[in-house]
């Protein structure tokens, strides 16, 4: 336990944000933005502290606290990174001000609980990722839900009947999978508190499992896992849960969308590779081919009918689940290799879809409507807007120097090596992205100047503020993926060593994986 | 049961002399069919209508009924510790004042609140 | 006599106060039907008071009979204003609350 | 249990049970003679009082008037009124009179005789809670009452029904309650157990407030003068019997007659010493013994019978509120706080520590404090009552009363010219349609609410 | 019972002994209402009103400081054996008269309707007459709701502290009988009111008599109808069982009615939508903790948990199932915010009897638990719904409320906030509440009572969630209700309310722990 509660700060460093805009006089509402913008920067700064007071090389959850918190139930606060919750952390921060920045005129004249809510997701999204206690992140991971759904259903696309129906939509879905949770969180410590003396820490759990002082018999552990699991798929919409996605997404503002896609669903691929397969390893191997089936229909499917939208923002969407069927491919690939293609994979996914996701709703704000038919030759009237736009398209649909790049081909190289089949159906879904990507740009940004997009004015200084930050990330990081995989390799390494029923050669495979990555 | 024979004989007797007249007078009497005379009795003027089935009824009666009910039950309980008096002792006193107080209560309340004016 | 048959007295009573419930649709037969099911409770404590030869049954029929009273009082009133309002006691035509 | 047989029958019938048959007779036929002499007797007494003759021509001095009268009435048309309905018109007669004749099952007459060689007691039955079998069963003719009202299907026996029923429940209370005292006195509540302890003293003279209540309310239960409201001429026709003709008619009449000599006999059980002699009488040994006590029974009851009908030539009938307000507000809490200072009284004297000088004034002061808190009660009743009665808009209160068509709570027959709304029989399963006084019917406000 | 039981034995009477120390709760419940009842009766008409508010609340609080005095004292049975006082009696007793307290704030509440409060000027004039019009004019209040209120009170004090039939039966009549007219006296929608009150009295009164036909089989049973004893002949026959089954049976039943399980629900609905809405919060949150309370004594402590298990335990689990998915599913269909409530508090009960069905001490901490967050949590959702109001009285129906959460941020917030703990969101109380429940119910060994728990609570969260989306996704109406300012009384009852509901969401540790530690204490 360190000395100084960092996390505990990052995750509540945003809280004085709200408490800011709480205490703002009457009529000076409008300056929540600024106060908001403040808190989201404070949170980056610090969460960029606790990137620096993580030792790559100590143990795999560093920064831990611990409080007593309901002792009836042996739940305690505790929070911990271990380097995947880091990076996602980091993500997180990054994302927040970068989606207020972008969100500044989407309050719909109630500033105060617009930006109210942001951080305090925020505040859950941290939070959910340094939970070391299963209660705990069970309960952010559920709580985030509520900023999240009054966020769609406030302050989306107008058009109430629709932004409600999405809204339900979304917390309902997730609603559901998180009840299974629930029951699966207590059968799991109705089970753990026999042999387990913290039955609610992570760590415990995990250490017991791999010791086999914490043993399921079949049947329990499988309902469990299915009961995580669920959980887990409808929040990274995975092929059949997904169908809340694309309305969520499209109904939202842009902002809302990004950190739904780019932070939201990572927690489902987070929890699975964190908690379906430390906590139930066998259960995980005997569910793991019914879990690549439905990973690689995700991927396909999800780019296909990406390939048939006419609205921007459920493309998007739709190119999303493509790229999760991906991340579960690895995560479930079994290989040190794939589970590091995902982890990174997570990040990337993020920078280069918020991108999409905010010069979308850049061009939907100037234009008002989603529809791709209402584009046409926006290169010519804005240059700047089309440029960022080609850029994040391309990171998105993987080209090589854009860091997603990097992380796809692991993901693929990794699950080769176990699931041939199921790696080479995923490859076909780099074929459709470019397909959809390139098609999308060419209809909205090349051809004639629509009527309607003459009059565009090019990105503002804001608008490049929020997008060029990103833009660079991805960039960096598409050279530099090491900056992140120093930080991911010695988590995967010691979460597979304690996965009992992993072949032992795929440790020495991961720990040649790292090494070539540094 | 041997204790209730006496009145059941009684009792029949009586009843059986009851129905007895009640028969008789429908036999020994005259019969003389006259249309007036079968309605309902008003001082001569044309009968009032009468719901069929008590479609009417005063409410205020209601109000007696209740208070009976009330009072009737005190009674129930005070027969069994008025017999038993002698051997109930201060406790069985202190009880009983303590429940009449009560009853008390509430027939203050009625009466402060008018439920004992009749007009 | 035997007591047992007034248990089953007491069971007939009892049954046909509670079909009269489920069957009659004026309220205030419905209340009787109540009452009489109340005092086939009595019957049956009365009854098995005597069978077990203690007092005790005997006493908690008064106290049956003290809560049927104020339910009597309490439940006219209901009737009543409910009659006044609507001129019925029929429960039927208490129909406004409806799912 | 013996059982003998009858010379020349071979049936086994107990000796008890012939007896019992045999006293349920004479019982019978007691109250019949009775009450036709009563009626022959009240009829004289109060011609006398008024100066007149009375009946004097059938039989000697008039004394077979009675009889001819009940011959009379079963000679008369039994009409049955077309409103009425008929088969509780039928059994509300016979429901009035069982139990009066069951009331006096169990009034002792008399101590042990000797009849026919067996040792029997002059009494129908003794039951343990005899005083509690009277008050059920007597309570079982007010049944008879409100459903004659009721059966009749006709307003004057309706009100005249459900008013005697009021006054006779008003009236119970306050008899019940001076009854507690007796028991509380006697230890028990068989009849002829009270008689017993009534050896020493008549309970009139310790309980003479017990007593003067009961007296009092043993009229209002009867319905007769000054208490005979339901049958106020004036006021409601002949009450709840107006449409019984004939010897329904005749049974109505002998269960309240008999009602009077049972009430009577309660009175003189309870207090005045059943059968036992009066007090001069009382210092000759025999006179408590064998058949003689029927005697002074019958002569208590004859005072009794005397001073009933001396209240109706004298006194004046009682309005109906004067009335229910001496019962509800003076007999009731009367007797309750009358009832408590006997308990402690009885109390004090069973522990044997209070000298007997102290009670008195203890009492009287408790007393006189309650007559201060009822006059008080009363003084602010009557100008809370009379400021309401003051404040209120009359024309506002007219204006509901018709559309309610119940004067304050009676049906009243409608004014000349007064539109009277409508009340059909209504099909069953059809919201009805009553108009109130905004105009809007129930079923409309209802739809309102729900909005 | 022992008094004449003694007599009829031996000629001499022993005094009985009671405690009335150990007493104290109820009899100060039951000595303010009939102090209610004089003030009734002596004080002017203008000054009634506050009196007998400031007593109502001052006799709660004393009585609720008598349970504080008492709590920590060893467990017993008094007042020969009729009454126990332990544990779960003393929180139980604190918890009704918290929540009481509360409730009497919205009840009392006029500001919100004219100076005039929900109740019917008179309750005896028929609606729409002159007679009401007058009596409306004059200001006159029905001020009799507050002791007979009062009695309820004290009726729901004793109902779960009766540790003998008789008495348990004569509590449940001194709660339900107040309450039957209290719900026909709501001022605005008289006809629903009474419909309702009638609907309640004859469904009440029925249930009722299947208790007593129940507790009059186990006499015949047991020869006693002391729990203790009853316990004692289960655990070992004397006699044949058929008896027993009656009894359990028929006594079930009119237990599970008052606790709103179904198929014994019928009335529920009716009942919360006709009331007089701070009654409704009141009689859901109240009656409900009394009626489980009873239920847990019974099933504890009359039947011996153990020796009885296999007999009641599987239909109660039915009747939970039952209970669960009719609550559910029917909440579905409503379109009337007061009437979806009642089918939520079906749900709730539900939620409660898994808790029931299984007998450890976790399960009974867990419904110790759950019983005073719900309460809270109704209370102020039902008072949230008197304050907006229409013309004639408060805007029910659910497609009035559309965008009010623009138009009245703070009622509609607070609203969202209960809604959202009715529906398990983490942070609220309720959701702890679930989650202890359902860990009881599985350690206990019945995952598929908390399988159709979590599906019954996903449904569950769309009819909750309706609300907050017609609230604050919705556009607000052009003549929309208008939201009532309430007094101070009614901020304070929400505040509390809030505040419990995310307080014991965030830190339940005090709680749980007072529920763990009272749960375990049964007197017998």
């Amino acid at each position: 336990m360190s000395s100084f509660p960092y996390l505990t700060v990052t995750i509540a460093a945003p809280l004085v944000g709200v408490a800011g805009i709480a205490l703002l006089p009457k009529g000076t509402g409008a300056r929540s933005k600024q106060i908001a913008l403040g808190a989201s920067l404070l949170t980056l700064v610090l969460s960029i502290v606790d990137a620096v007071k993580f030792d790559v090389g100590g143990p795999r959850f560093q920064l831990n606290e611990s409080y007593t918190w309901i002792s009836q139930f042996h739940i305690n606060y505790s929070v911990g990174v271990d380097g995947i919750a880091l990076v996602l952390i980091l993500m997180t921060t990054v994302l927040t001000p970068v989606v207020i920045l972008a969100s500044w005129h989407d309050d719909k004249d109630r500033p105060r609980p617009f930006f109210s809510l942001l951080l305090v997701l925020e505040v859950m999204m941290v939070g959910v990722f340094a939970a070391t206690d299963v209660f705990l992140f069970y309960v952010l991971f559920e709580g985030l839900l509520i900023p999240a759904y009054f966020l769609i259903g406030s302050y989306g696309r107008s058009g109430e009947q629709k932004r409600s129906y999405a809204a339900v939509k979304f917390l309902l879905y997730n609603l559901l999978g998180g009840l299974l949770m629930l029951a699966a969180v207590i059968g799991l410590y109705v089970v753990a508190e026999r042999s387990v003396a913290d039955p609610f820490s992570f760590q415990a759990l995990a250490n017991a499992v791999s010791s086999g002082t914490l043993h399921f018999s079949t049947g329990v552990e499988r309902w469990l896992f299915l009961g995580f699991f669920i959980a887990f798929a409808v929040k990274a919409p995975l092929w059949p849960f997904h169908t809340w996605l694309p309305d969520a997404a499209s109904e939202a503002t842009p902002g809302t969308a990004v950190l739904l896609v780019g932070v939201l669903d990572k927690i489902g691929t987070f929890g699975m590779l964190r908690f379906c397969l430390e906590l139930f390893p066998n259960a995980s191997h005997w569910f793991t081919p019914a879990v690549l089936v439905l990973a690689v229909i995700s991927t396909v499917y999800g780019a296909l009918l990406a390939i048939g939208q006419t609205d921007m923002k459920r493309l998007i969407a739709y190119t999303s689940i493509s790229h999760f069927g991906l991340i579960t491919l690895g995560v479930f690939a079994w290989t040190a290799r794939g589970q590091v293609g995902a982890s990174l994979y997570m990040v990337n996914h993020g920078l280069a879809t918020g991108a999409l996701f905010l010069l979308a709703g850049f061009m939907i704000r100037r234009r008002g409507s989603a529809e791709i038919e209402a584009y046409g030759g926006v290169q010519k009237v804005a240059p700047l807007l089309a440029g960022t736009f080609l850029l994040a398209g391309l990171s998105s649909l993987a080209l090589p120097g854009m860091s997603p790049f990097v992380s796809e081909f692991l993901v693929l190289v990794g699950t080769f090596e176990k699931y041939p089949v199921a790696a080479i159906i995923g490859v076909t879904s780099i074929v459709l992205a470019a397909v959809y990507i390139l098609w999308l740009y060419q209809r909205t940004m090349t051809g004639p100047v629509a009527e309607s997009v003459s009059n565009f004015k090019d990105l503002n200084r804001r608008e490049l503020a929020a997008v060029v930050p990103l833009l660079a990330l991805i960039l960096v990081l598409g050279f530099a993926p090491g900056i992140l995989t120093k930080y991911i390799n010695p988590a995967v390494t010691q979460s597979t060593t304690q996965i009992t029923v992993a072949p032992p050669h795929t440790v020495a495979d991961a720990a040649r994986a790292a090494g070539s990555q540094r | 049961m041997d204790t209730y024979v006496p009145v059941l004989i009684l009792g029949l007797i009586a009843g059986g002399f009851a129905v007895f007249s009640v028969i008789m007078g429908a036999m020994t009497g005259p019969k003389r069919y006259n249309r007036a005379k079968y309605d309902s009795y008003e001082c001569g003027i044309e009968p009032t209508p009468q719901p069929v089935g008590g479609g009417r009824f005063p409410v205020k009666y209601y109000l007696t009924a209740m208070l009976f009910i009330v009072f009737d039950i005190e009674i129930v309980f005070l027969y069994p510790w008025a017999v038993a008096f002698d051997s109930l002792g201060w406790f069985g006193l202190a009880e009983m004042f303590l429940f009449i107080l009560t009853v008390f209560v509430a027939y203050a309340y009625v009466w402060r609140r008018g439920g004992l004016e009749w007009d | 006599m035997n007591p047992d048959n007034y248990l089953y007295l007491s069971a007939i009573l009892f049954t046909l106060g509670a079909l009269g419930v489920l069957i009659r649709r004026n309220a205030i037969v419905v209340f009787m039907c109540i009452e009489l099911m109340l005092n086939a409770a009595n019957l049956a404590f009365v009854t098995f008071s005597r069978m077990h030869g203690a007092l005790d049954g005997q006493v908690i029929a008064f106290f049956t009979m003290v809560v049927a009273a104020a339910e009597v009082v309490v439940g006219l009133a209901i009737i009543i204003s409910v009659f006044r309002t609507r001129r019925s006691a029929s429960v039927d035509d208490a129909n406004l609350l409806k799912y | 249990m013996d059982h003998w047989v009858i010379n020349g029958f071979d049936t086994h019938i107990p000796w008890w049970f012939l007896l019992t048959v045999i006293k349920g007779v004479a019982l019978f036929a007691m109250l019949v003679v009775l009450t036709l002499f009563n009626i022959w007797f009240e009829r004289r007494v109060v011609s006398w009082m008024q100066m007149r003759i009375g009946p004097n021509r059938v039989g000697p001095q008039g004394l077979l008037q009675s009889l001819a009268d009940g011959v009379k009435l079963a000679l008369k048309e039994d009409i049955v009124p077309e409103n009425a309905d008929k088969p509780v018109f039928w059994l509300a007669p016979v429901l009035s009179a069982i139990p009066a004749f069951l009331a006096f099952a169990v009034i002792p007459w008399g101590p042990e005789v000797s009849i026919f060689g067996h040792r029997t007691t002059l009494q129908l039955v003794d039951l343990p809670i005899g005083v509690l079998y009277i008050l059920a069963v007597s309570s079982v003719g007010i049944y008879g009452i409100v459903l004659a009202g009721w059966s009749s299907g006709s307003t004057y026996p309706l009100l005249g029904g459900i008013r005697s029923s009021a006054q006779m429940i008003s009236y119970e209370i306050a008899m019940g309650l001076s009854f507690a005292g007796v028991f509380l006195y006697a230890g028990t509540m068989s009849t002829s157990g009270i008689v017993a302890a009534q050896e020493q003293t008549w309970y009139i003279l310790p309980l003479c407030i017990s007593g003067i209540i009961y007296i009092i309310a043993m009229v209002g239960e009867t319905n007769r003068a000054p208490f005979d409201l339901p049958e106020a001429e004036g006021e409601l026709v002949g009450g709840f019997h107006t449409e019984y003709t004939s010897l329904k008619f005749a049974l109505f009449f002998l269960a309240e007659y008999i009602n009077l000599v049972t009430v009577s006999s309660l009175a003189i059980t309870m207090f005045f010493g059943g059968w036992r002699a009066p007090w001069p009488l009382s210092l000759w040994s025999g006179a408590n013994q064998g058949w003689y006590p029927m005697i002074w029974f019958l002569v208590k009851l004859l005072i009794f019978v005397f001073v009933f009908i001396w209240l109706r030539g004298t006194l004046p009938r009682l309005r109906y509120d004067q009335f229910m307000k001496l019962g509800w507000k003076v007999l009731i809490p009367v007797s309750l706080v009358w009832l408590l200072l006997v308990a402690v009284i009885r109390q004090l004297k069973n522990v044997g520590d209070m000298d007997q000088a102290h009670l008195i004034p203890i009492c009287l002061g408790a007393a006189a404090l309650f007559v201060l808190v009822l006059v008080a009660l009363e003084v602010r009743e009557r100008n809370q009552v009379s400021r309401d009665r003051r404040s209120r808009d009359a024309a506002e209160l007219a204006r509901e009363e018709d559309l309610e068509g119940l004067g304050g709570g009676f049906p009243v027959p409608p004014m000349p010219g007064q539109q009277r709304a409508a009340i059909t029989p209504r099909p069953l399963r059809t919201p009805i349609l009553a108009v109130t006084a905004n105009g809007h019917t129930p079923a409309e406000e209802a739809s309102d609410g729900r909005q | 019972m022992s008094i004449l039981a003694a007599s009829s034995t031996t000629a001499t009477f022993v005094a009985p002994h009671v405690e009335f120390g150990k007493l104290s709760p109820m009899l100060i419940a039951f000595g303010t209402a009939t102090l209610g009842i004089l003030v009734e009766a002596f004080a002017p008409r203008k000054q009634r009103y506050g009196i007998q508010v400031g007593l109502a609340l001052v006799g709660i609080a004393a009585s609720f400081a008598a349970v504080l005095a008492l709590a920590g004292t060893t467990a017993s049975v008094v007042a020969q054996g009729s009454v126990a006082v332990d544990g779960t009696t003393l929180f139980l007793q604190g918890t009704i008269l918290v929540i009481s307290f509360v409730a009497f704030l919205v009840i009392a509440e006029r500001k919100t309707d004219q100076n005039q409060d929900a109740f019917a000027a008179q309750g005896a004039s028929v609606p729409g007459s002159a007679a009401e019009r007058e009596t409306t004019r004059r200001g006159w209040q029905t001020t009799e709701v507050y002791p007979l209120l009062m009695f309820s009170v004290g009726g729901m004090l004793l109902f779960p502290a009766a540790n003998d039939l008789l008495t348990m039966f004569v509590a449940l009549e001194a709660l339900s009988l107040p309450l039957y007219l209290v719900c026909g006296l709501a001022r605005h929608r008289r006809l629903l009111s009474q419909e309702a009150a009638l609907k309640y009295f004859l469904l009440g009164a029925f249930s009722s008599a299947f208790f007593l036909y129940g507790a009059a089989m186990l006499y015949g049973y047991a020869g006693s109808v002391n729990l203790a004893v009853i316990a004692q002949h289960v655990a070992h026959p004397t006699a044949g069982s058929t008896l027993l089954y009656t009894g359990v049976a028929l006594l079930g039943m009119g237990l599970l009615f008052k606790v709103g399980a179904a198929p014994f629900h019928m009335w529920t609905p009716d009942v919360y939508q006709g009331a007089p809405t701070p009654v409704t919060g009141f009689m859901a949150a109240a009656t409900k903790i009394a009626a489980f309370g009873a239920l847990v004594r019974v099933l504890d402590v009359g039947l011996g948990v153990n020796s009885a298990e296999n007999v009641w335990r599987p239909v109660m689990q039915a009747v939970a199932i039952i209970t669960m998915i009719v609550g559910g599913v029917l909440a579905l269909t409503q379109r009337d915010i007061k009437r979806m409530l009642a089918y939520s508090a079906i749900l709730n009960a539900g939620y409660l009897l898994i808790g029931v069905t299984s007998t450890t001490a976790q399960a009974r901490a867990a419904v110790l638990f759950y019983l005073p967050v719900y309460g809270v949590a109704i209370i102020g959702a039902f008072a949230v719904v008197t304050l907006v109001r229409d013309a004639g009285g408060e805007a029910t129906d659910l497609s009035r409320w559309a965008g009010l959460g623009r138009r009245a941020p703070i009622p509609a917030a607070l609203l969202a906030v209960f809604l959202l703990a009715f529906a398990g969101i983490p942070f609220t109380s309720i959701f702890i509440g679930k989650f202890a429940i359902f860990q009881a119910a599985l350690a206990a060994g019945s995952p598929d009572l908390v399988i159709v728990a979590v599906l019954a609570s996903a449904l569950a969260a769309f009819f909750y969630l309706r609300v907050v989306v017609v609230m604050f996704f919705s556009d607000p109406l052009p003549q929309g209700p208008t939201i009532a300012h309430p007094s101070i009384a009614v901020k304070t009852a929400l505040a509390v309310a809030a505040f419990a509901t995310v307080a014991l969401g965030v830190a339940p540790s005090l709680l749980l722990h007072l529920a763990n530690n009272s749960a375990g204490i049964l007197a017998k």
